[in-house]
């Protein structure tokens, strides 16, 4: 394992202080947790966005702290579920009065965890509503199984529910927002190289020199299937063609893109895929609104990316537009 | 009968059993999952171990009520919140007691197994823990029922668990991050369920 | 050689036009060349600043093309100095009378080709001045060798001199400011992998599991020396002490630091790494006035950071907080 | 003395030397620089001789002025604007001309070694072309001087420059991108005075 890290058993706790220190203006650490807050002070009462998920992902969650986008975003262990009292004190620290809302990507330990803790925050009396983000479409949806996975498609869900909330809308109509979202997202990935768990100090899986790990998700778990590596542009027709079989686009509706990073994947790489995904997406009649191009939803050092696709109507892009200021993501 | 000191030992033992596994159950976990599940669970023991030592003199309730609260809030992922539930169900039985009694401990096994397919929304049969915590509870009743002693009963069910872990491997799960994979999870054997068994074998060899 | 690539020859030409059509509303290209200017409407009279080198190291430079930035960004082959035909071309372009600054990293190939494009520029009767980064404190400062090479403390005479630029400082004086801030800037590196050419095939050099190579530049070549691999918190010591030893920086001057990441390294390692930056910094009575983390001047996949300290006086804090708006760099 | 066609002849085998020799100056870059010279070499000259079917009834001025320009366009990095201006300064010795007397091919080289040092601000001994280029001229122009026949005089040249490539394994570079790494330097051949070298050689070969 080669990582530029200190002991394998801190590097959240060490990441964490890390961030606050980059983003003193943007975030603060919530003492004696592994929670980030907002730290511009704003007066404003509004629905508070609470977010996080197993830490590797980075610059999700904490990234996003900031105006427009989450109030609070709570850091696992690489790669695992924050525990219920973590979330549980972030929902607390950033409730004022208007409710809070969870957004949570799809995975067991992930929703257990989150809604354990909605359970206690409602005990206290303090409102809380969760989503559950599920865009990856690798996974064949089913309501026999756990359901699809949360992938990169949950940036969207932090900025335009975040958008809502820094501009008023209530409790319902923020969660009202984040769903729209969801039923609009879809996402698909692949991986070059796998990723190594600093505690684990071995890759989650081997891939021979040709081969690439399709359908997979972001926590280094191997994918829905292995191939032969192809050039980018097949690479992405089979990812668009999933992503397309799944949601329904018609010619001229307009779509927001990203091109997510896996964290090892150099932006060249990343804009050559755009390239393709542009000409794609021009063959189908789509209309591109926005392109979102980087590394955002990250699994440590893999070396891969995913494309997620949004169906745009007025709102959501009203929302997409608005102001954003955090430390990852920024709209002036 | 089940004493107190015999559940601080049993619990001890566990974590000690936890913690030669971490590496056996990560990997386990990283042939199908995402390669904590030995991490988090010797997380989530070591820190119970540490609590050990303050709850020599509570009752049964309390000490497994300290278990689940300490798995809780230091496991994580989807083992931490399972887990917890299984323990707080569990110590919810026996409230204030001093002492298990074969009965008591029937009856925490059964509201520990419901509590995980209340939490997960599992069912036996998807490839997760549930897959050797049913079929041994089933039997450990069974064998209590028809006279065994506990520990030949635990045997017994630990026995049933490896069979159940033995089964894993021979389903496609439908629940957790290996559901993912979808057929590719085939020919692997559960983390969880893995886990599990490993608890009961310990409780079983603890006993006397 | 694993890559999301079609063809290794025309990397560079389908990533400039993925890069023009993920921000559309920041750049454009100058039809048959490697070149990217601002796309957005402008008709302020400003100086321009022309900037770019070898590509390999996105977001450098077409990410920083925009709003308080760079005007034009001039891509060259992978690691390869663009020709002075290219950086002519964007001299031209971006020109409106008020001259242009060329930033130049200091190589052989990117100083003489810049300045032959200077030189076919001023023929033509445009005003041309250039400076000439040279931050990497690895390389041993002489007056008989080529000097030290210019790394990613570059982005801080893109952000500070661009700044200058569109306040309406003439050419000269924003010149003075480049210099400034190049005169003020450190920077050193380390790798723990090195990266793959597209049109070469295979690494530039081999490291072996337990090492890292030391004082490298941002072109996959070796650098000064190889080591084990230490904790984060000796590495960083490590790089600082060479820092510390080239400037002068007494308690209480104020700095802005940047972590950055050469490409293949996850944002979590470069946070651990800036909390340990700061540790010493403290240690030190250093006031850290503003921290950027993150890939801005890569050496494509390669894992490994640099540390840039720039020293600051009142002049360069306005400047450097001065609003900017372009793809990679954002500051509200 | 060198025809035009002759001129043309050379180019276009230096520009099958230079591809024959893609793979081999690359390494030699990669070992102590950036590892592309052989695939920017082989981009210029690959561009120059597209052009020279189009140069057939052009004076030898303006072929190599051609030359140079497309050099210049296409290179890139170092070698593109040293051996650009290199051809430059070359092709202005010879403004016009139909061939190329002895006279002229000393003084051409004279030139293009003199805006190689101009551009380049480097001296010999600093491991660069210069350390193939400079020896090679001294023992052209001495054998030209002392009656040898045009391809005589090139062989020896090609002597010179491979002895002078020889010579930069022993020296520390201190121009170019490998005097970044000091000491490391020292032990490898440097791929622009191999590239002069190959040129040279290819003259020699050509000429008949
Ligand atoms: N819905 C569920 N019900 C019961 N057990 C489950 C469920 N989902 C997962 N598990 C169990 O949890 C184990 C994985 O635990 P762990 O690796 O700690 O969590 P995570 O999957 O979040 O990384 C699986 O091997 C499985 O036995
Ligand atoms: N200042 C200089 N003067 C003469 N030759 C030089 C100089 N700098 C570099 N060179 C030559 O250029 C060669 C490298 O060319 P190339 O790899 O194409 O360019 P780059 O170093 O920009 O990648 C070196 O091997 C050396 O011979
Ligand atoms: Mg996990
Ligand atoms: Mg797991
Ligand atoms: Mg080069
Ligand atoms: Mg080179």
């Amino acid at each position: 394992m080669k990582k530029i890290i200190n002991n394998p058993e801190n590097v959240v706790n060490e990441m964490l202080d890390g961030i606050v220190k980059a983003h003193p203006e943007y975030v603060k650490r919530l003492e004696g947790f592994n929670v980030l807050v907002r730290a511009d002070k704003h007066d404003k009462k509004k629905v508070a966005l609470v977010s996080g998920g197993g830490s590797g992902h980075e610059p999700s969650h904490g990234g996003f702290v900031g105006e427009g986008m989450l109030d609070a975003a709570v850091a696992g262990e690489v790669f695992t579920s924050p525990t219920p009292d973590q979330v549980f004190e972030a929902i607390k620290a950033v409730d004022n009065g208007e409710g809070v809302l969870l957004i949570i990507k799809n995975y067991t330990g992930d929703v257990m965890n989150f809604q354990m803790a909605g359970e206690l925050a409602e005990a206290e009396g303090i409102k809380v509503e969760s989503v559950i983000v599920n865009d990856d479409v690798a996974v064949e949806n089913s309501t026999w199984t756990t359901g699809r996975r949360g992938i990169a498609g949950t940036i969207f869900v932090h900025k335009i529910a975040g958008a809502a909330a820094e501009k008023g809308m209530n409790l319902s109509e923020v969660k009202r927002i984040a769903e729209k979202v969801i039923s609009n997202v879809r996402s698909m990935g692949m991986s070059l190289t796998p990723c190594t768990v600093p505690a684990a100090g071995k890759p989650g899986f081997e891939l021979a020199e040709d081969e690439m790990e399709v359908g997979l998700g972001i926590h280094g778990e191997p994918g829905t299937h292995r191939e032969k590596i192809k050039p980018a542009s097949e690479i992405v027709k089979d990812l668009l063609d999933k992503i397309f079989n799944d949601i329904d686009l018609k010619e001229n509706d307009e779509v927001a893109v990203m091109i997510n990073g896996l964290g090892g994947t150099p932006l060249m790489e990343l804009y050559i895929v755009n390239n393709e995904v542009e000409k794609l997406m021009r063959e189908k009649g789509l209309m591109i609104y926005r392109t979102i191009v980087g590394n955002y939803m990250t699994s440590l050092e893999m070396a891969g990316f995913s494309i997620s696709v949004l169906k745009l109507d007025d709102e959501l892009k009203e929302l997409l537009d608005y102001k954003a200021d955090t430390p990852a993501f920024k709209k002036l | 009968m089940i004493t107190r000191d015999m559940l601080l030992k049993i619990l001890h033992n566990i974590a000690k059993v936890i913690e030669e596994n971490r590496q056996f159950l990560t990997d386990l976990d990283a042939a199908i999952g995402d390669g904590d599940h030995g991490i988090n669970m010797n997380k989530g023991f070591k820190a119970v171990e540490e609590k050990l030592n303050s709850l020599k003199d509570k009752d049964c309730g309390t000490i497994l009520k300290t278990t689940a609260m300490t798995l809780i809030s230091t496991v994580g992922g989807a083992s931490g919140p399972l887990y917890g539930t299984a323990f707080l169900k569990a110590s919810a039985v026996v409230n204030g007691k001093m002492e298990l009694s074969s009965q008591d401990i029937i009856k925490m096994f059964e509201e520990a197994i419901n509590g995980v397919m209340m939490r997960g929304k599992a069912q036996r049969g998807e490839k997760t823990m549930l897959d050797a915590l049913i079929p041994a509870y089933e039997v450990l009743k069974n064998s209590i029922e028809s006279g065994k002693s506990l520990k030949e009963a635990f045997q017994d069910a630990a026995k049933a668990a490896y069979e159940g872990v033995e089964y894993t491997k021979t389903i496609k799960a439908t629940k957790g991050r290996a559901s993912y994979l979808g057929d590719r999870s085939i020919g692997h054997q559960d983390a969880g369920a893995t886990s599990s068994y490993l608890m009961i074998k310990t409780i079983a060899e603890t006993l006397d």
